[in-house]
C-alpha cells in the first residue's frame, strides 16, 4: 500500500461513518428506564423494624458516623428502638452498615431518584426507611436479589441472550 | 526595527475545560510558547491521609474509594494488599482471582477514560471520548452487578471481597470479553495513524528515561519511555506471577508512546482476564476476619500497579482499630514531577496535550 | 420574471440576457428578503444537522426534545440565549466590545449577494464575484480580532491573534484554488461558472483545487481541524470567552453563518451549483451547499486539532505549492485548448493530483516543534 | 519478586564508610542519623551492588518525641528494595537535609511533608506549602493539630 498524508484521516472518516450509520447506544432516560443491577446501593437505607434489635453495630461500623440510633429498655428485657436515623446527605452509600448487621435488619434502598428541597428533610426517620414503604436492594441479602429482575447490560444490547 | 514584546502570565485553570478537575497552571508565555510554569495543587485536598487516622481498617475502604476515582478497584485492592500485610491476614484462592479480574477490568476502564480525555486534548471533538465511555460502560455495567455502585465500588475487603459474583456475571464478561477487542481494534483504527496525531503527538513532551526514574515516575509514563518497569512483573502482589502477560513499553517517552502504551496494556489485561476466567476455582471468598482487625504494633508498605502507576500504602499501626498513620504514594503526584522540565519551550496546545498525556486525576494528586 | 430559471440549454460562458431585472428597485428589495431568509434558514438547519450529525457519529442521539426531531432547538436556544443578561467586562474597551459582532457578522451576509439560487437568480451578478466573495469573506476576521482585544481576557487574545494568523494565511490557497476554476470557466461571474459546469462539475476537473479549496475553506472560516481560535480545550473559548447574551448569539451566527457561505461557495464552483437534473435549480443548489457542510461536519467529528505553526506550514509548505503547480497545469491546459478542454482531461487533472499529493507527503514533515527557551 | 534487602547486611557496608551514621537497625530497616542522611543516601545510591535509583516514598510519622521520616528506596537493577528512616526531635522548627538532589521524586514528598508535619527540608528547592494554601498556619498531619 502507498503511503500518502491524509491515509489515517481516511481511515478514522470511515470508522466514523459507519458510527453514523450504526444504532446508538443512548438511553432516552425519564422515559427509558434500565433495569440496574440487583445489588444496587440506592438512594438511601431500608429498615426492618421487626428484625432490628436495636444493637448499633451499623451506628459503630458507619465511616461518616451518620447512623443515628437510641435505644430504651423494653419489655422483654431487649432494646426498643427509639430513634433510629439516618443523615442521608452525608451517607456516602458504602454499604458497610448493611455488610456488618448481625441481623439482616439493614438494607440498601433499590431506587436511585430523591432529592429534597431542604437539607434537614435529608434526614431519615424510621418510618421514611421502613422496609414496607421502600423496596430494598439484593446488596448483601441473595434472598432479595433472586426477586428482583436482572440487569440489563450494555453487552448483551441488540443481542437475543 | 525590533519589536518590542513582554512575556505575559496566563492562569490555567483551576476551572479550565482541559486540566482534568481543578489543577492550577501559572504560565508564562511569550507568544505562543511557555516559557515557565509553575503547578499549583491542592484544590482537592480532603486530608484522607488524616481521615484514616480516625476511621476503623474496613471503614477506610470507601475513602479510598475517592483517590482515583476512575480506578476504585485497584485503589481499594492497594489498601487491602497493606492490611493483610499488616495483620497477616490470608485471602482464599477465589477472592484472589476475583479481585485479578476485577482490577485488570478496572484497568481497561480507566485507560479508556486516559485515551479518551487524551484526545479530547488533542481537540479530537469528543468522538474518540465518547466511543470510549460507550466501552467503558460496558465494563461498568459488569463493576455494578458485582458491587452495586458504578464509580466508588468499594467491593474489596481485607480479608478477600465483600460478595461473591453473581451467576450472570461471568457469561457476560466473557461476551464483553469477546467484543471488547473489535472496539479496541476500532480505535485504533479511529486515531492511530491519523497524521495530525503523529504531528501533535511525535516527538512532543519528550520525557528522557533518565528523569524519568529520577522523577519517581511509574506506570505508563515510565513505560512509555522504555523501561519495562511494571510492579505486577517485578513484585507480583495477589496472584499475578500465574498469568501470562507483556509488558508493553514505548520508545523515546514522547505523548504518543504514552497513549500507545496503554492501549497495549488494554490488550494484555483483556488477556489477563481471560486467563483468570478459567483458572477461576470455587470457594470462600472472605477469610475469617474480625469486623474491628486490630494489627500488630508495626507497619507495612503495600503497593500495585494502579492504572496511573505505582499505588502504594505505607501502613503504621499502633495496635488499636484505627491506623497510626496512613500515607497514600500517589503516582499522579510523582508524575508531574518534571512538568516544569517537559512543557518549557513547547506552545499553549501543546502544554494541554502534555499534561493530558500523563492522565492524572486530582483525586489522587491531591488527596 | 426570470429568464433563466426555465434552464434553457446556454452556450458558454453567456452574459445575463437583455431582459434580466438587475436593476429593478423590487429585484434589490426581493433578493434582499430571499437572503437573509436563506441565510437564516440555513443557519439554524445547519446548527440541527450538526449537531445531530455529530451526535450520531459519537454514538450519541443529539437534540430530539424541542420540536419534532428536535427540529426547533436552535430556535430555543436562541430564545434562551436572547434573554441572557449582557456582560461587559470592567476593564474592556467598550466601544470596540460592542462594535466587534457586528461587524464578524456584517460581511458574512454580505457574500450571499453573489451566490446565484438558480440561473440568473441572485442579487448583483458582479463580474468581478469570485473577487468579491474573497474580500469581503476576510473581512470579518477584523470583527473577530476586535473581540479578542477589547474583552481585555488573555484566552481571547491568544484566540483572535490565531485568528488573523491563519486567515492572513488561508487566504493564499483559496485564490490561487479558485484562480484555475476561474481559468477554466473563463469567467469570475459566479453564476457563469456555474453555467460553464453544464456537462460535469468542476470537481471532476479541478479535483485537487477542490481538495484544496475545501482545506483552506475549513481553515479559513476556523472549522475543526483548524478551529485554533476558539480551541475549546485550551483556551476556553477563544476570542468570544467575555461574550454573553445577543453579542455571544451573534458570533455564534457570524460563526455559522461563515460555514453557509463557505458551503455555498464550494457548492457553487465546484459541484455545479443550482446545475442539475429532476429537480428544481435551488434545490439542487441547497441540497449541496448542505452535501459540502455534511463534509464539514464528518472532519470535525474525526481530527483532532492542528497547533499553529502546524496550521501555518501546513498553509504555505503543502497547499501553496500545490495550488500554484495546479494552476500552471490548468492555464497550460486552457491555453492549449481555448475553446473548451476536452472532458478526457478529467483523468490527466485526477492523475496530476494524485501524483502531487504524493509527492508532497514525502517531502512534508510531522511532529516535533520545541522552541529553545533561552 | 522485589526482594527487600536484609538491613543489617546494608548496614555493614555503611558502617565501614560512616562510622556512627546509622543508630538503630531492624530486619527490614535502618535508622539513619539525620546529620548524615544526605552522605548515607548518596552512598546508596551510588554503590555498585546497592544502586537505590528509584525512590518510592518519603513519608513522615509523628510520635510526639520525635518525627520519623521514612524513605523507601528501590533499585531497578538489581529489583531489591531498603526502608531508611531518619528521626528528627524538636516539635516548633524541626530540620531536616532534603534528598532532592539525590532524587527528584522527593521534590513534591517533602513539600507535602513540610506542608502537613512541618519538617523544614534543608536544600530543597522550593519549600513551599503544596496542598494548602500559603497563608495557613499549622500542620494538621501532626497527631496533636486541634488538640
Amino acid at each position: 500500500m502507498v503511503n500518502f498524508l491524509g491515509k489515517g484521516i481516511l481511515k478514522g472518516m470511515v470508522v466514523t461513518f459507519t458510527n453514523l450509520i450504526r444504532p446508538s447506544p443512548t438511553t432516552q432516560y425519564p422515559e427509558q428506564r434500565l433495569t440496574v443491577s440487583r445489588r444496587i446501593r440506592g438512594t438511601e437505607l431500608v429498615w426492618s423494624k421487626t428484625k432490628c434489635t436495636g444493637c448499633a453495630t451499623c451506628a459503630r461500623t458507619c465511616p461518616q458516623g451518620v447512623i443515628h440510633v437510641v435505644t430504651h429498655k423494653g419489655e422483654n428485657n431487649n432494646y426498643a428502638v427509639d430513634t433510629f436515623e439516618v443523615d442521608s446527605g452525608y451517607c456516602i452509600h458504602c454499604g458497610l452498615c448493611v455488610e456488618a448487621c448481625p441481623y439482616n435488619a439493614l438494607f440498601m434502598g433499590y431506587t436511585f431518584e430523591r432529592s429534597k428541597y431542604r437539607r434537614n428533610s435529608l434526614v431519615m426517620s424510621k418510618d421514611d426507611m421502613a422496609i414496607e414503604h421502600q423496596p430494598a436492594s439484593g446488596y448483601f441479602h441473595p434472598e432479595i436479589a433472586q426477586t428482583l429482575p436482572e440487569q440489563e447490560l450494555l453487552v448483551y444490547r441488540g443481542k437475543k441472550k | 526595527m525590533t519589536l518590542r514584546t513582554e512575556p505575559f502570565v496566563l492562569n490555567m485553570g483551576p476551572v479550565h475545560p482541559s486540566t482534568h478537575g481543578v489543577f492550577r497552571m501559572r504560565v508564562t508565555l511569550d507568544g505562543e510558547v511557555v516559557v515557565n510554569l509553575e503547578p499549583v495543587f491542592g484544590y482537592l485536598h480532603r486530608g484522607i491521609e488524616k481521615l484514616a487516622e480516625e476511621r476503623t481498617y474496613t471503614g477506610i475502604v470507601p475513602l479510598t474509594d475517592r483517590l482515583d476515582y476512575v480506578a476504585s478497584m485497584t485503589n481499594n485492592l492497594a489498601y487491602c494488599l497493606a492490611v493483610e500485610k499488616l495483620a497477616g491476614i490470608k485471602v482464599p484462592e477465589r477472592a484472589e482471582y476475583l479481585r485479578v479480574i476485577m482490577s485488570e477490568l478496572q484497568r481497561i476502564a480507566a485507560h479508556l477514560i486516559s485515551i479518551g480525555s487524551f484526545f479530547n486534548d488533542c481537540g479530537a471533538y469528543f468522538t474518540p471520548f465518547l466511543y470510549m465511555f460507550r466501552e467503558r460502560e460496558r465494563i461498568v455495567d459488569l463493576l455494578e452487578m458485582v458491587s452495586g455502585q458504578r464509580l466508588l465500588y468499594n467491593y474489596m475487603r481485607p480479608g478477600g471481597v465483600s460478595q461473591d459474583i453473581p451467576e450472570e456475571f461471568l457469561p457476560a464478561l466473557k461476551e464483553a470479553l469477546n467484543q471488547m477487542p473489535k472496539y479496541i481494534d476500532e480505535y485504533e483504527r479511529l486515531l492511530k495513524d491519523n497524521e495530525i496525531l503523529y504531528a501533535r503527538a511525535r516527538g512532543v513532551g519528550i520525557l528522557p528515561k533518565e528523569m524519568a526514574i529520577s522523577i519517581g515516575a511509574s506506570g505508563p509514563v515510565l513505560r512509555g519511555c522504555g523501561v519495562k518497569w511494571d510492579i505486577r512483573k517485578v513484585d507480583p502482589y495477589s496472584i499475578y506471577d500465574r498469568f501470562e502477560f507483556d509488558i508493553p513499553t514505548g520508545t523515546q517517552g514522547d505523548c504518543y508512546d504514552r497513549y500507545r502504551v496503554r492501549v497495549e496494556e488494554m490488550k494484555q489485561s483483556l488477556r489477563i482476564i481471560e486467563q483468570a476466567i478459567k483458572q477461576i476455582p470455587a470457594g470462600s471468598i472472605r477469610s475469617d476476619v474480625p469486623q474491628l482487625i486490630r494489627p500488630p504494633v508495626g507497619e507495612a508498605y503495600a503497593h500495585l500497579e494502579a492504572p496511573t502507576g505505582e499505588l502504594g500504602f505505607y501502613l503504621v499501626s499502633d495496635g488499636s482499630i484505627a491506623p497510626y498513620r496512613c500515607h497514600i504514594r500517589a503516582p499522579s503526584l510523582m508524575n508531574l514531577t518534571a512538568l516544569r522540565d517537559m512543557i518549557v519551550g513547547w506552545k499553549v496546545q501543546d502544554l494541554i496535550l502534555i499534561f493530558g498525556s500523563f492522565a492524572i486525576t486530582m483525586g489522587e494528586v491531591d488527596r | 420574471m426570470f429568464a433563466g430559471l426555465n434552464n434553457n440549454p446556454v452556450s458558454f460562458p453567456q452574459a445575463m440576457p437583455p431582459d434580466w431585472p438587475g436593476n429593478a428597485w423590487w429585484h434589490w428589495v426581493i433578493f434582499t428578503v430571499i437572503i437573509l431568509v436563506f441565510f437564516l434558514g440555513s443557519v439554524i438547519m445547519f446548527i440541527y444537522m450538526e449537531r445531530r450529525v455529530l451526535a450520531k457519529m459519537q454514538a450519541r442521539i443529539g437534540p430530539n426534545r424541542v420540536g419534532p426531531f428536535g427540529l426547533l432547538q436552535a430556535i430555543a436556544d436562541a430564545v434562551k440565549v436572547l434573554m441572557k443578561e449582557m456582560v461587559t467586562p470592567a476593564n474592556a474597551d467598550k466601544i470596540v466590545y460592542w462594535l466587534a459582532p457586528a461587524i464578524t457578522f456584517a460581511p458574512v451576509v454580505m457574500v450571499l449577494a453573489v451566490v446565484p439560487f438558480a440561473d440568473g437568480a441572485l442579487l448583483a451578478d458582479l463580474n468581478i464575484g469570485i473577487l468579491y466573495v474573497l474580500a469581503i469573506s476576510s473581512l470579518s476576521s477584523i470583527g473577530v480580532f476586535m473581540a479578542g482585544w477589547s474583552s481585555n481576557n488573555k484566552y481571547s487574545l491568544i484566540g483572535a491573534m490565531r485568528m488573523v494568523a491563519a486567515v492572513v494565511s488561508y487566504e493564499m490557497p483559496i485564490v490561487l484554488a479558485l484562480a484555475s476554476v476561474v481559468l477554466i470557466a473563463g469567467s469570475m461571474s459566479l453564476n457563469d461558472i456555474v453555467i460553464a459546469q453544464q456537462s460535469y462539475p468542476m470537481l471532476l476537473m479541478q479535483p485537487l483545487a477542490f481538495l484544496l479549496m475545501f482545506i483552506a475553506g475549513c481553515a479559513e472560516i476556523n472549522r475543526s481541524p483548524f478551529d485554533l481560535m476558539e480551541a475549546d480545550s485550551e483556551i476556553v473559548a477563544g476570542f468570544h470567552t467575555e461574550y454573553t447574551g445577543m453579542k455571544f448569539a451573534l458570533f455564534y451566527l457570524a460563526e455559522y453563518g461563515e460555514a453557509v457561505v463557505m458551503s455555498s461557495v464550494i457548492a457553487t464552483v465546484f459541484l455545479g451549483g443550482w446545475q442539475g437534473p429532476f429537480l428544481w435549480p435551488w434545490l439542487w443548489f441547497i441540497l449541496k451547499t448542505f452535501f459540502v457542510f455534511f463534509l464539514m461536519i464528518w472532519t470535525r467529528t474525526t481530527l483532532p486539532r492542528v497547533r499553529i505553526d502546524q496550521l501555518m506550514s501546513l498553509a504555505w509548505k503543502f497547499l501553496f505549492p500545490l495550488a500554484l503547480i495546479n494552476l500552471i497545469f490548468t492555464g497550460i491546459e486552457v491555453l492549449t485548448y481555448p475553446d473548451g478542454i476536452p472532458w478526457y482531461f478529467i483523468f490527466a487533472n485526477i492523475a496530476i493530483g494524485a501524483i502531487l499529493v504524493l509527492l508532497w507527503s514525502r517531502l512534508y514533515k510531522v511532529g516535533g516543534g520545541r522552541i529553545a527557551v533561552g | 519478586m522485589t526482594t527487600s534487602l536484609k538491613a543489617p547486611e546494608v548496614v555493614k557496608q555503611i558502617q565501614t564508610r560512616f562510622p556512627g551514621a546509622v543508630t538503630e537497625v531492624t530486619d527490614t530497616a535502618l535508622v539513619v542519623d539525620s546529620k548524615s542522611l544526605v552522605d548515607v543516601m548518596s552512598f546508596l545510591k551510588d554503590t555498585a551492588g546497592l544502586d537505590f535509583n528509584y525512590m518510592t516514598t518519603v513519608t513522615a510519622i509523628d510520635y510526639f518525641q520525635y518525627f520519623e521520616v521514612v524513605y523507601n528506596l528501590v533499585s531497578m537493577e538489581h529489583n531489591h528494595s531498603l526502608t531508611v528512616k531518619t528521626r528528627v526531635y524538636g516539635r516548633d522548627n524541626p530540620k531536616l537535609p532534603s534528598v532532592v538532589s539525590l532524587w527528584r521524586s522527593a521534590d513534591h514528598q517533602e513539600r507535602e511533608i513540610y506542608d502537613l508535619m512541618g519538617i523544614t527540608f534543608e536544600g530543597h528547592p522550593n519549600m513551599k506549602r503544596i496542598v494548602l494554601w500559603p497563608e495557613f498556619r499549622g500542620h494538621p498531619q501532626r497527631k496533636d493539630y486541634l488538640k
